[in-house]
């Protein structure tokens, strides 16, 4: 019985990392951007993941746990950031939050 | 045998036994409710009312299945199918009991044993709440909206006391395996983990209940299904077999918590006291009991409507207790019998408080889990762990 | 444990709380901490000496500086030549601290001058109790540190503030050889404690020895005002008399004695730099005896003769009479003092007036001020029995040892110190009154001080420093000789006698002779130009080329330049880069994943990361 | 049977992705999000990371996506405006997109030649008894820096959301 080869992995980790930043790049509500960038974290864990695997070691995962940790908190954050820029503005369009320019 | 075959048996067997004994919960549950408000409750359909369930059943499935318009149609099929299988999911790594030999093969009374069945467990129940939070959403009602949007602040808030109170007894265990955490209580009721030296863990257990009972969104804190606020909550918009469904998966949740605490506080299969003081007579002793008091009352004269059924179900109770005195199946039988009973006991908790207390107001609920269970649980962890690592 | 920490301690504990709080303290407040607390040091130390033997109290604290093999603790010690300096210090800083109650009674920053001099007190008392190198720097900068902020006390006044520039930046240039002192020693010796460092003296080059010795005297120099570096202390006069009497008379100036004979061994192991201390002592002596002839203001003649008084010093440690030097150094410190305090008592009488033109015959008006006065005259003087003759006397018995010529240019020395003292005294004391205060008594809290050091000056010479050093330096002093004492004895009379003659019998000689000396006459009095040549020679080229390649080349045209043309640079590149700061945060993703593929690209055009 | 499973669950979690992107609705987006979550969890089993598997489901899809879930819930939010204004991600988004694809693929390819198979059980290191010991020893300070990070976290997240900000 043979599995799939590590690469497939690893080729998965990219292609849903690539469809994280096609999102971030593309959608214009902030809780989708957000979303993608969650999307873009969990890509890497795997690639982590697999790493670990290969290399038989525990730490990928620990990277893995540390990665999920600061995403919750930064979704706790980022979330109450979207609320107070939608009790503020009232709206959720990235390109209408663009005081921050020249 | 075939692991796939043996698989698939025991999953048909626990499902059938699964689904019927949550038609019958229900039923229970009319009964037990009437009996306290001094009430007879269903007795129509079928002897006191037994064939109630399926006569449910039958009104469900044929209703009319209404889908209201400008509803997110994907969500709005995908929610009461969701909450269903999460709850149903988590059965699979429960053990009802020991391990038994049938037929030249040995297998375990579980679908499956985890070595992070906790987890999974954990997991599982984490996903329940999108079921009632999306039908609130999908909806598009405010009501729903309300209740769905409630149901998920209530389930995340009420998570966080109960995971803490499920982490002191794994310190006693030592394992995230089901199985091992009720092999590690074996011997009477002093190694159940609720009365377990060094560090009792009555705390947690009343914590855990507690908290089960807002996850589950039971009485006291059933306010996701407020009827006089919010119509009927989440499940507004729902009928027919969907609301079955979402209806199913509440009592299916009951169940998966009280058999968590069964498992986690009260040793699962494990006996009340050790067998060689004689425990594997006490489920005959109850059976003989129960029968001879249900034919005394079948053949009071008084008693018109019982006249036949009460005997009858007399003589099966006295041929139960008989069985469990059967040595092949004996192996079987008693451990279930415990994991029944204790599951019973606190199912019959549940329905108990359903028919005493009152409802919560909103904020007394958030502020009653922040503020005291949350501490509580995590005050208790601290000791737990203090006790363990000083022994 | 004898507990020295705390002889320091509690001056420093009396700075702590009158820097802090004093503002808030009444002035009886301020002086009751700043007197007690260094009352309570003499006593302690007092107690100390008093259960000191022959050898020597070592206490380790602890350690300071651990780097490798190199450790330097923070040790005090006391022996025999410690003890010495400290009840010079702690008794005579007790006096004066006494004597600043009433002379500064009616000065603004009264808790401040308090809490300078208990720092003061506590930095003296660290330098003097080291039981190594780098402690002893420690106090010595200390007291630097001091000294410039007593100077400088009357900071509003220009000429005050400048005189403590001056002694700062003048003793720097000492630290800077004691500093490069210290740091032979710790290559050669690997270490700066005192005891290990003089046990393994013997063993080292001469050449090591003599270089480190030089660079010492450097620093001594700087400290003790010795020529060339002298030009610092009299301009110190700017500070408070006291300030004068306890720093620029009493202790500090004798720290580089006091570091000289310390580094004994060093120095009897570099033979031309001891001849060196001795060349230099005497000749700062002469030097400074000559301008003092012809100093007008008080404070300036004493701060002359302080310089002169510290070349003594050095002439005697230079001959290898360690012990009469110190010997020195203890009655100078009370007759010195005590000239300064009735030099300021008489300052105080006058209300502020220095120029000894506008004084004379103060005699009647404030006796108490005069008697104490004339007892330090004639200590200084070197008649004997007062204390100045004993320890002067075993100087100059030693230059004979050393070389006769040192000895009469000793005694020259001292026949002109005597002259140019009673030429203060008379033009001071006598005669007709040339001034317009109303001159009046100094308070007892000042009086008090000036009697007792007055007894100190008489019979100070009894306390026989070299029999207490006996053991502790090598034996250099040759036998008794009377008919050099008479001669040295005699100069001092004869001084004085010249200066009765001059400015009391016939006042319109010192006129005559002076407009006759011309051209000399100038030279000593303007100091013989010191100042103007250092100016000259050193200040202006340094300052001239600080300004023109410092400042208008380095600073301005390369530093400036360069930092404004960063900045026009990047401000340019930022009014064109600012475009990309869109506000949108879509585009600045599109950026990162643009920098994220040009990275990825370099990795692998590099060989990526294997 | 394990490529099977990596299959399914790859282009599960690949399909559920691609609909995070192009459905308008941000609800619809999120479901999809847990979708691939799970599929994700699913693969971590397979590459015997139980325990994480396990902590994505409880804290991604449990957790975290369920206030993601909430917020949009409480904002109402709807369907997004068709167009945007940004012309840089609309012009340089998509190739560049391709050329970050293309370049992982092929690094991926030089650096990882596929040559390890991924076979299900012969890796026992990512159970939770392995996990906390390495958590708890070697990663002590990371671990205990992140909760005073998530503590910080929850005081940001209070601030932000009170109501006079």
């Amino acid at each position: 019985m043979s599995g799939p080869p590590l690469t497939w992995y690893l080729i998965l980790s990219a292609v849903l990392f690539a469809l994280g930043v096609a999102g971030f790049l593309f959608r214009k509500s902030v809780i989708t951007i957000f979303m993608s960038i969650e999307l873009m974290l969990n890509a890497v864990n795997l690639s982590f993941v697999a790493f670990s695997y290969q290399l038989k070691q525990v730490s990928g995962h620990i990277f893995a746990f540390f990665v999920m940790v600061v995403a919750a908190a930064e979704a706790a954050v980022g979330l109450a950031i979207i609320l107070t820029v939608f009790k503020n503005r009232e709206t959720l369009n990235v390109d209408q939050v663009n005081s921050m320019k020249y | 045998m075939n692991f796939f075959l043996l698989s698939i048996l025991k999953a048909a067997v626990v499902a059938f036994v699964l689904l019927t004994t949550l038609a019958y919960l229900q039923w229970v549950e009319r009964k037990v409710i009437a009996h306290i408000q001094v009430r007879m409750g269903p007795y129509r359909v079928g002897p006191h009312g037994l064939l109630q369930p399926l006569a449910d059943v039958i009104k469900l499935i044929t209703k009319e299945d209404l889908i209201p318009p400008h509803v997110n149609k994907f969500v709005y099929l995908m929610a009461p199918f969701l909450a269903v299988t999460m709850a149903l999911i988590s059965i699979s790594v429960i053990p009802f009991g020991s391990e038994i030999h049938v037929f030249g093969t040995s297998t375990w009374m579980q679908l499956t044993d985890l070595n992070i069945g906790l987890l999974f467990i954990l997991a599982v129940s984490s996903m329940g709440v999108y079921g009632i939070a999306l039908a609130g959403w999908a909806s598009n009602n405010k009501y729903s909206l309300l209740g769905g949007l409630r149901s998920s602040a209530q389930m995340i808030s009420y998570e966080l006391p109960l995971s803490i109170a499920i982490a002191s007894p794994l310190l006693l265990v030592n394992t995230l395996s089901l199985r091992e955490i009720v092999q590690a209580q074996t011997g009477s009721i002093l190694h159940w983990n609720i009365l377990r030296w060094p560090a009792p863990q009555i705390v947690s257990f009343l914590v855990f209940l507690i908290a089960g009972f807002a996850e589950t969104n039971r009485v006291p804190f059933d306010l996701p299904e407020a009827e006089n606020e919010l119509v009927a909550g989440f499940h507004t918009e729902y009928s027919s077999m969907k609301f079955a469904a979402f209806f199913m998966a509440e009592y299916a949740n009951m169940v998966t918590v009280s058999c968590m605490t069964a498992i986690l506080f009260l040793g699962g299969w494990q006996p009340l006291f050790s067998p060689a003081w004689g425990s594997n007579y006490v489920p005959t002793l109850i059976f003989v009991v129960a029968g001879l008091i249900a034919i005394s009352h079948g053949l009071n004269p008084a008693r018109k409507f019982d006249r036949i059924t009460l005997p009858i179900t007399g003589v099966v109770f006295l041929l139960v207790g008989a069985l469990f005195l059967v040595p092949a199946v004996q192996e079987a039988l008693i451990p279930l019998f415990w994991f029944a009973a204790k599951v019973g006991a606190i199912l019959f908790l549940y329905i108990w408080i359903r028919g005493t207390l009152p409802r919560f107001r909103y904020d007394q609920l958030m502020r009653f889990a922040w503020k005291v269970l949350f501490p509580i649980a995590l005050a208790n962890l601290l000791v737990t762990g203090l006790v363990v690592a000083l022994q | 444990m004898h507990q020295l920490w705390l002889i320091p301690a509690l001056p420093f504990a009396g700075f702590l709380i009158n820097g802090i709080l004093g503002r808030r303290f009444s002035k009886a407040a301020v002086n009751t901490i700043a007197v007690g607390s260094v009352a309570l040091s003499f006593v302690w130390a007092l107690k100390t000496i008093l259960s000191l033997g022959e050898d020597r109290i070592f206490e380790h604290y602890f350690n300071w500086i651990v780097a490798g093999g190199f450790q330097v603790g923070c040790d005090f010690a006391v022996d025999r030549l410690t003890a010495v300096m400290l009840l010079v210090v702690t008794g005579v800083g007790s006096l004066i601290h006494v004597y600043s109650i009433g002379y500064m009674a009616h000065e603004g920053g009264y808790y401040r001058f308090f809490a300078y001099l208990n720092l003061f007190m506590f930095f003296m008392l660290t330098l003097v109790l080291a039981a190594n190198y780098l402690v002893l720097f420690v106090g010595w900068e200390g007291v630097g540190l001091c000294s410039y902020l007593l100077i400088g006390f009357w900071f509003h006044k220009k000429s005050a503030t400048n005189a403590g520039n001056k002694a700062f930046i003048v003793n720097r240039i000492g630290d800077f050889g004691f500093s490069l002192a210290m740091l032979l020693i710790v290559v050669n010796f690997g270490t700066l404690d005192f005891g290990v460092v003089f046990h393994v003296v013997p063993s080292k080059p001469e050449a090591v020895l003599t270089t480190i010795a030089m660079l010492l005297l450097v620093g001594a120099c700087g400290k003790s005002a010795q020529f060339p570096l002298y030009v610092w202390l009299p301009d110190a006069m700017e500070g408070p008399t006291p300030v004068s009497a306890l720093i620029h008379a009493a202790t500090m100036v004798t720290a580089g004695v006091y570091m000289v004979a310390r580094s004994f061994p060093i120095y009897l192991h570099a033979p031309s730099a001891l001849e060196m201390v001795a060349y230099i002592g005497l000749f700062t002596a002469a030097f400074a005896a000559t301008i003092g002839l012809a100093q007008n203001d008080i404070k300036k003649v004493f701060a002359y003769s302080t310089v002169s008084q510290l070349g003594y010093m050095f002439l005697g440690v230079g001959t290898g009479a360690f012990s009469a030097g110190i010997y020195h150094l203890m009655t100078h410190a009370f007759f010195k003092a005590l000239l300064f305090l009735g030099a300021g008592s008489v300052i105080h009488a006058l209300s502020g007036e220095q120029d000894m033109r506008n004084m004379g015959g103060l005699r009647k008006k404030i006796p108490w001020t005069f008697w104490t006065l004339m007892m330090a005259a004639i200590a200084i003087s070197g008649v004997p029995p007062f204390a100045g003759f004993f320890s002067k006397d075993a100087i100059l018995v030693a230059a004979y040892q050393h070389a006769p010529w040192m000895y009469w240019v000793g005694t020259i020395t001292a026949g002109l110190t005597a002259f140019y003292v009673f030429r203060a005294m008379f033009l001071t004391f006598f005669g007709e009154y040339r001034g317009h205060e109303h001159p009046h008594e100094s308070p007892a809290v000042m009086t008090l001080p000036l009697a007792a050091l007055a007894v100190l000056s008489v019979v100070g010479g009894f306390i026989k420093i070299p029999v207490w050093l006996e053991k502790f330096f090598p034996a250099a002093e040759g036998p008794e000789n009377f008919s050099l004492v008479a001669i040295s004895v005699a100069a001092g009379l004869i001084g004085i006698g010249i200066a009765y003659f001059m400015y009391i019998v016939k006042p319109g000689v010192a006129d005559s002779i002076s407009s006759s000396l011309g051209g000399l006459y100038r030279l000593v009095y303007n100091k013989y130009f010191v100042d103007e040549i250092y100016d000259a020679a050193v200040v202006k080229p340094l300052v001239s080329g600080s300004r023109v390649v410092l400042w208008r080349g380095m600073d301005a045209g390369l530093i400036d330049g360069a930092v404004n043309g960063v900045g026009s640079t990047s401000q340019g590149l930022g009014g064109w880069l600012k475009l990309f700061q869109s506000g949108n945060i879509r585009s600045y993703a599109t950026w990162v994943l643009f920098g994220a593929i040009i990275l990825l690209l370099t990795l692998g055009l590099i060989g990526g990361v294997r | 049977m394990d490529v099977i499973l990596f299959l399914v669950f790859a282009i599960a979690a690949v399909v559920c992705a691609v609909n995070v992107v192009v459905q308008t609705h941000p609800i619809s987006s999120a479901i999809s999000l847990i979708g691939v979550m799970a599929s994700l969890a699913v693969l971590y089993l397979l590459l015997g990371a139980e325990f994480l598997a396990m902590a994505q489901i409880i804290v991604y899809a449990g957790a975290v996506m369920v206030l993601f879930v909430f917020v949009i819930m409480l904002l109402n939010a709807g369907s997004e405006a068709k167009r945007g204004r940004s012309l840089t991600a609309q012009l340089l988004g998509f190739p560049l997109l391709i050329v970050f694809l293309a370049l992982a693929s092929y690094f991926i390819q030089r650096f990882y030649p596929g040559n390890t198979p991924v076979l299900f059980g012969t890796f026992k290191g990512g159970t939770a008894q392995m996990i906390g010991r390495a958590l708890f020893t070697q990663y002590l300070l990371p671990f205990e820096v992140t909760s005073v990070l998530i503590l910080i976290a929850i005081v940001g997240a209070v601030v932000l959301a009170r109501k006079e900000l």
